[in-house]
């Protein structure tokens, strides 16, 4: 495998909008030996950092410091950081409320989702999103989205623009194993094969819906057989592999654009840790957790780099620690920020001056348009 | 001319002193009534069951249904896939067929995702089908804001469902409400909608211990007063209160009226306190703009317009999807010092 | 085939609540040879009913003496029919705005059908539906729904209630091919092959929805191939066939009721007529409906009943005077008949007396119920 | 003391004055100037395209799109299957990635299927993304009651649109609004929802041959009086205008404002309308209970509660879904007469 067709976002944050300061790290990153075991570490460090900025969500949410819905995605890092791997610039990616992993795979610093988890004005929807709610249109990353499979129709408008506009992008859209159930899933498969739209539906099936393990809410759990009869590629991916979910991932991406329509990836996983935070987990057995754990797609991806003489202690323990020293920093940053003030409340509900019937507090004088918007638009395709 | 509105003949008061206590009253939590509720419809009828995502192992989203699972079984405490179009048509069809479903939605929010169920089959199918086909269904889900859920899990979209000709809507804003709604509402051979707000299922209140039948169509004054009429309903309640409270402090008595159901509107008690206090204030944490607060507005312009001596104030939440961040969600909504300031307008 | 699990009602409508005053057919029967013979003429009859109750719409139709949309099932007989022949009385129908077939071959009189388009107070649905919405708790029809796709939800419920009450039923939902498109049919075969509930999914395949040819609305135009990978038992019929209709609904309804769960059935038939009055059926070719007549379910089902030596020309003019005769009583009744006065305009809306807050022309006076009502109160479960 | 409603900084007059046409005037039908007005866009913008069911090779369920297939192509003249929260929630991503997508509803009644991609994607967006994702959709539907389609087919629940913060709603009655309101709501960065009452497709009138600049959010005061305002949109402007035309021949001056833009709502005309009159009624053909009509009336309560005669009175329609014999739901319906009857009592 080569990463010639790697884009320059997402996985490998060595470029993109990820601040890499770790001095250790990135004089670890030079000394790898080839292309593939680069490539390797990039992978291997985008997942820790994951790891680690979730595992200081856990901490800051107990301390109330962050606060709303917070799902975590620790065990699944793998599935973000393959799928994004396969990805360019250009591609969009439609997200879930438990994003923040596609969000730092995507390439948003996780000072800004930080940020946007206390709430602050530095955050990457000002504050407004709150952890379900990532967005970063310059990265094409379209959010954040707390409707269980309310995305996918979206993705597919995402999609059928460019295929209108003959622009060779692609979409990817995530989603999990509970949204397959809702109509909107159906509809955009159809709607997608129908028209033959550059769209990958990555499908994290990590066997539950909040509570509901998936023989309880899916006739047929085998999701990509079902997914197939829509006249898709579709196909099962070992999600805890991040080798084989990128592999997958490009194979699927190449199809796509080439023109074959729509491809279908049911990225198998887990969530080690509850729903939310709000979750007290009981309707899983331990024992079950633990057996996925011995899975874990940081161990595995660390254990066969250091087969193949990728991986000494020395170079996980940098990589470990610039993942954490880029969380630490977030923090700070997001505790030192600026929350929005409460004048800008009307701001953002269009695009114009606040609307005519304000409610309480509203502020009489109009507000500026932030810049990214600008990016945004000029996305347009005349 | 007053429209010729009509009063229910099934009217009986609610209960409009809530602070007398029945002794043997003890502590609950609002979560708790609701699962007592719950668990005593399971228990006394065998066509009730309950059906909605999460609902059994999960012991439902915000933990009303924790252990019916296990004292009712699979069938009984049924829990759905992400389907809600299918989960709520299928309690209207389990209805038709003799059933008594309580459907639970998570949220307001996802229900619009059956709303066609609901506006186009569950409270129409009586009237399209000349009388025939009576619809005994009641659906539960939790609305509202204030818990930093952001744009997607704060609605308070209770109003829409009030425009709805066919069905009961229902906000039960107190321990006893929420302990014995439920029983009526099941009772009722039409749709019943049951909205908690997410706040109050924490809030805690005595509750007698012998049951409290419940008229379900009209308001309750949980407060009397002279001076404003305080309308509101569901998680504004306490908020009204202690605008109530801090407003006794600067020595102007107001009325405070839970509305209880909000379809149908119980006109009377709102005119009668109206005629008395010649000032009203509605509270509502819905968006200004087509909230159930206008409806209430035009309702006192129509019934209560020359008893006025001020025009009726509306609190309602800014028109603007619910931000995250917790300072300005809070400007967003309806807050106690809003519901004094405007009762301070309307007194003048 | 024999007839022993025939039901009474529906498309053997010399019992039910059809009235049967044609002598001249009765005595036709009568002089039948056998059982099959004789199911074969009920089945002619079924058929020639209501071909001959939808050609009197359309003049009335043109007369204005019905109004609203009006949708023509012609051409599809064979599918109403030979489906409501594999249905007991206990069992359940859901149907669409498509119904007056349904509707008729499941015994409502042609009368209270006719007297419903008229908007009288006599119709099935006593005036309010008209032809979307023709309803009978007593006979288990429950209409009527014209929201595509809105009857499948419903059918499930019944289905389900039938299931938890350990009653043996079956609930029969007839939707189109465009309906297969909408969310709702992927929640309702989902949800009903999970559960195992006893449903029989009637998709009436005829190639259009509205304007639209099933092709450019489904990626997968396969629709019995799609309904399988629910795990439901799925299977294409030619439903210009009503004896092939009517065997593949028997074998569906027979494994329904042994628990199979849910069962899907593909019903290949066409409408000769425009999608509904409106339709200048701009977006067919001529030459295909021709093509399509050639297959004709009534022409079909006489020539093989001549080759049996199972019905005489005489025979067939008499059956058909019959359904004539019953369609013209059924006009001059509706004529007749009263229309509903304006003062009832609130009931129905609740149960109990008119709402609170009725709006202009409310009368004061709270309404009885109807009789009907007590029917379909009565199938409470305990 | 009246809220902090603001009036929007691109107010600009609509046009008052219908009677005075632009010489080389013609005349057309409400649905061939909302063709025009399509195919103009077609024209004019590469992005702009048309979706929805049956809008190709069927010309769109009330023959709006006629012939657009035929100029444009199956690409811009896009037949979806149905699928109504999947092509609604497509125009929405469409809009995102730079196209201007115009997506038909066939009507109000099947929008609540897609009501979530609404409220909660279009709608919610910008706000959510902190202002970087603005969604330039204009979403069609037909609206309205009075052919006989009966209960799922005759809901006008464009007041539940026009409570949703972060979307504009239009409701053009005449030939002109038909004919000019889509250039400025495809110019508008956000979404706009159109809605069509069925009942004014066949209606004409003359169209200048200039084309009109209009202004979205101001209503037009289409018939100027000065003893009663006569607040209405939509279908209902007919009758509103034949009901004026009653009334002065009893000697009633009524003014007639059609509020074109039911959200944002043009506040400062209608208060400065009943500032003249003293007296309102509001005609809106949705169920009384949370209509729009509510809101008007709870606006005038709070802007112009000290100029007012007498109460606001509403005419809606029965609170019954709606029935399919003509004679009932005519009764069902706001008619002519009603308007009279309540202006007459307005007017006392
Ligand atoms: C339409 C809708 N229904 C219900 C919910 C509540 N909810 C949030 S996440 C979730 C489970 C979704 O499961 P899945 O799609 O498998 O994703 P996962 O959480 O496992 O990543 C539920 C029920 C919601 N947000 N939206
Ligand atoms: C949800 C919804 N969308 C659109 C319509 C308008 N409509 C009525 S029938 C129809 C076509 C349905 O086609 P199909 O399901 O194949 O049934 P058929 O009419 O062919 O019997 C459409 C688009 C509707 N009634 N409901
Ligand atoms: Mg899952
Ligand atoms: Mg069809």
């Amino acid at each position: 495998m080569t990463t010639t067709r790697t884009p320059s976002t997402g996985g490998t944050p060595s470029t993109g909008r990820t601040p890499r300061t770790g001095r250790t790290a990135r004089t670890v990153r030079r000394a790898a030996k080839g292309t593939d075991a680069r490539h390797h570490q990039d992978q291997l460090f985008a997942m820790l950092r994951i790891r680690r900025f979730e595992e200081r969500c856990v901490e800051l949410y107990s301390a109330a410091r962050i606060r709303g819905f917070v799902h975590l995605y620790i065990g699944e890092e793998a599935v973000a950081v393959g799928v994004n791997d396969a990805l360019g610039p250009d591609d969009a990616v439609v997200s879930t409320y438990r994003e923040h992993g596609h969000a730092l795979a995507r390439g948003l610093t996780a000072e800004s989702v930080m940020a946007e988890m206390y709430g602050k004005a530095t955050g990457c929807s000002h504050g407004r999103g709150g952890s379900m709610h990532l967005f970063d249109a310059a990265l094409r990353f379209y959010g954040g989205n707390a409707i269980v499979g309310g995305g996918l129709p979206l993705a597919a408008g995402l999609a059928l623009a460019d295929k209108m506009a003959g622009r060779n992008r692609v979409t990817c859209c995530f989603f999990g194993d509970g949204a397959f159930a809702e109509g909107e899933f159906h509809e955009t498969a159809n709607l997608a094969a129908l028209w033959g739209l550059p769209l990958l539906l990555a499908c994290e099936n990590n066997l539950y819906a909040m509570g509901t393990a998936i023989a309880r809410a899916q006739a047929e759990t085998d999701l990509a057989l079902r997914a197939a009869s829509y006249g898709m590629v579709s196909r099962p991916v070992d999600g805890m592999d991040v080798r084989a979910v990128e592999l997958a991932a490009r194979q699927a991406v190449e199809g796509i654009r080439e023109g074959t329509g729509p491809h279908f990836l049911e990225l198998r996983t887990y969530r080690y840790r509850a729903h939310s935070m709000y979750d007290p987990d009981r309707y899983r057995d331990k024992t079950e957790i633990e057996r996925w754990k011995e899975r874990d797609p940081i161990d595995q991806l660390a254990a066969r780099m250091r087969a193949e003489g990728e991986l000494t202690d020395r170079m996980l323990a940098a990589l470990d620690e610039e993942a954490t020293a880029e969380v630490d920093r977030a923090v700070e940053a997001a505790e030192a920020a600026p929350e929005e003030p409460v004048g800008t409340l009307l701001r953002h509900v269009t695009s114009g001056p606040p609307e005519t019937a304000p409610g309480r507090n509203a502020p009489r004088e109009s507000a500026p348009r932030e810049s990214t918007q600008q990016a945004s638009t000029q996305q347009g395709v005349s | 001319m007053p429209p010729t509105a009509k009063v229910p003949d099934t009217k009986a008061p609610g209960r409009q002193d809530p602070g007398a206590q029945a002794p043997g009253a003890r502590k609950t939590t609002y979560r708790e009534a609701m699962r007592e509720a719950l668990r005593e419809a399971l228990r006394t009828d065998d066509r009730v069951f309950l059906m909605g995502e999460d609902v059994g192992k999960y012991g439902g989203c915000f933990g009303v249904s924790l252990g019916l699972l296990e004292e009712f079984g699979p069938e009984r405490i049924r829990d759905t896939p992400l389907s809600e179009s299918a989960f709520v048509g299928a309690g209207i069809g389990a209805a038709l067929a003799g059933l008594r479903p309580v459907v639970e939605i998570m949220t307001v929010n996802f229900s619009l995702l059956a709303l066609d169920q609901i506006l186009n089959n569950a409270a129409t199918l009586l009237h399209m089908s000349g009388g025939q086909l009576p619809v005994p269904l009641v659906i539960r889900m939790t609305t509202g804001a204030g818990r930093q859920l952001a744009a997607q899990h704060s609605h308070s979209l209770e109003g829409w469902y009030a425009h709805i000709p066919g069905i009961r809507v229902l906000a039960p804003a107190t321990v006893e409400d929420a302990r014995y709604m439920l029983a009526p509402a099941l009772a009722d051979p039409d749709p019943v909608l049951i909205f908690e707000h997410g706040s109050l299922y924490n809030a805690s209140g005595e509750l007698p211990e012998e049951p409290v039948p419940l008229a379900l169509d009209s308001a309750a004054i949980r407060r009397p007063g002279e001076d404003v009429s305080v309308i509101t309903y569901g998680g504004s309640l306490p908020k009204a209160l202690a605008a109530a409270d801090e407003l006794a402090t600067a020595g102007i008595s107001a009325e405070v009226i839970d509305l209880r159901s909000l379809r149908p509107l119980d006109e009377a008690t709102i005119v009668d306190s109206v005629a008395r206090t010649h000032r009203a204030v509605v509270v509502d944490e819905a968006w200004r703009t087509g909230s159930l607060a206008a409806e209430v507005s035009a309702r006192i312009m129509e019934r209560a317009f020359y008893e006025l001596d001020a025009p009726v104030e509306r609190v309602c939440s800014a028109e603007v999807p619910i931000p995250y961040a917790q300072r300005l969600e809070q400007a967003a909504l309806p807050q106690t010092e809003d519901i004094v300031a405007a009762a301070r307008r309307a007194v003048g």
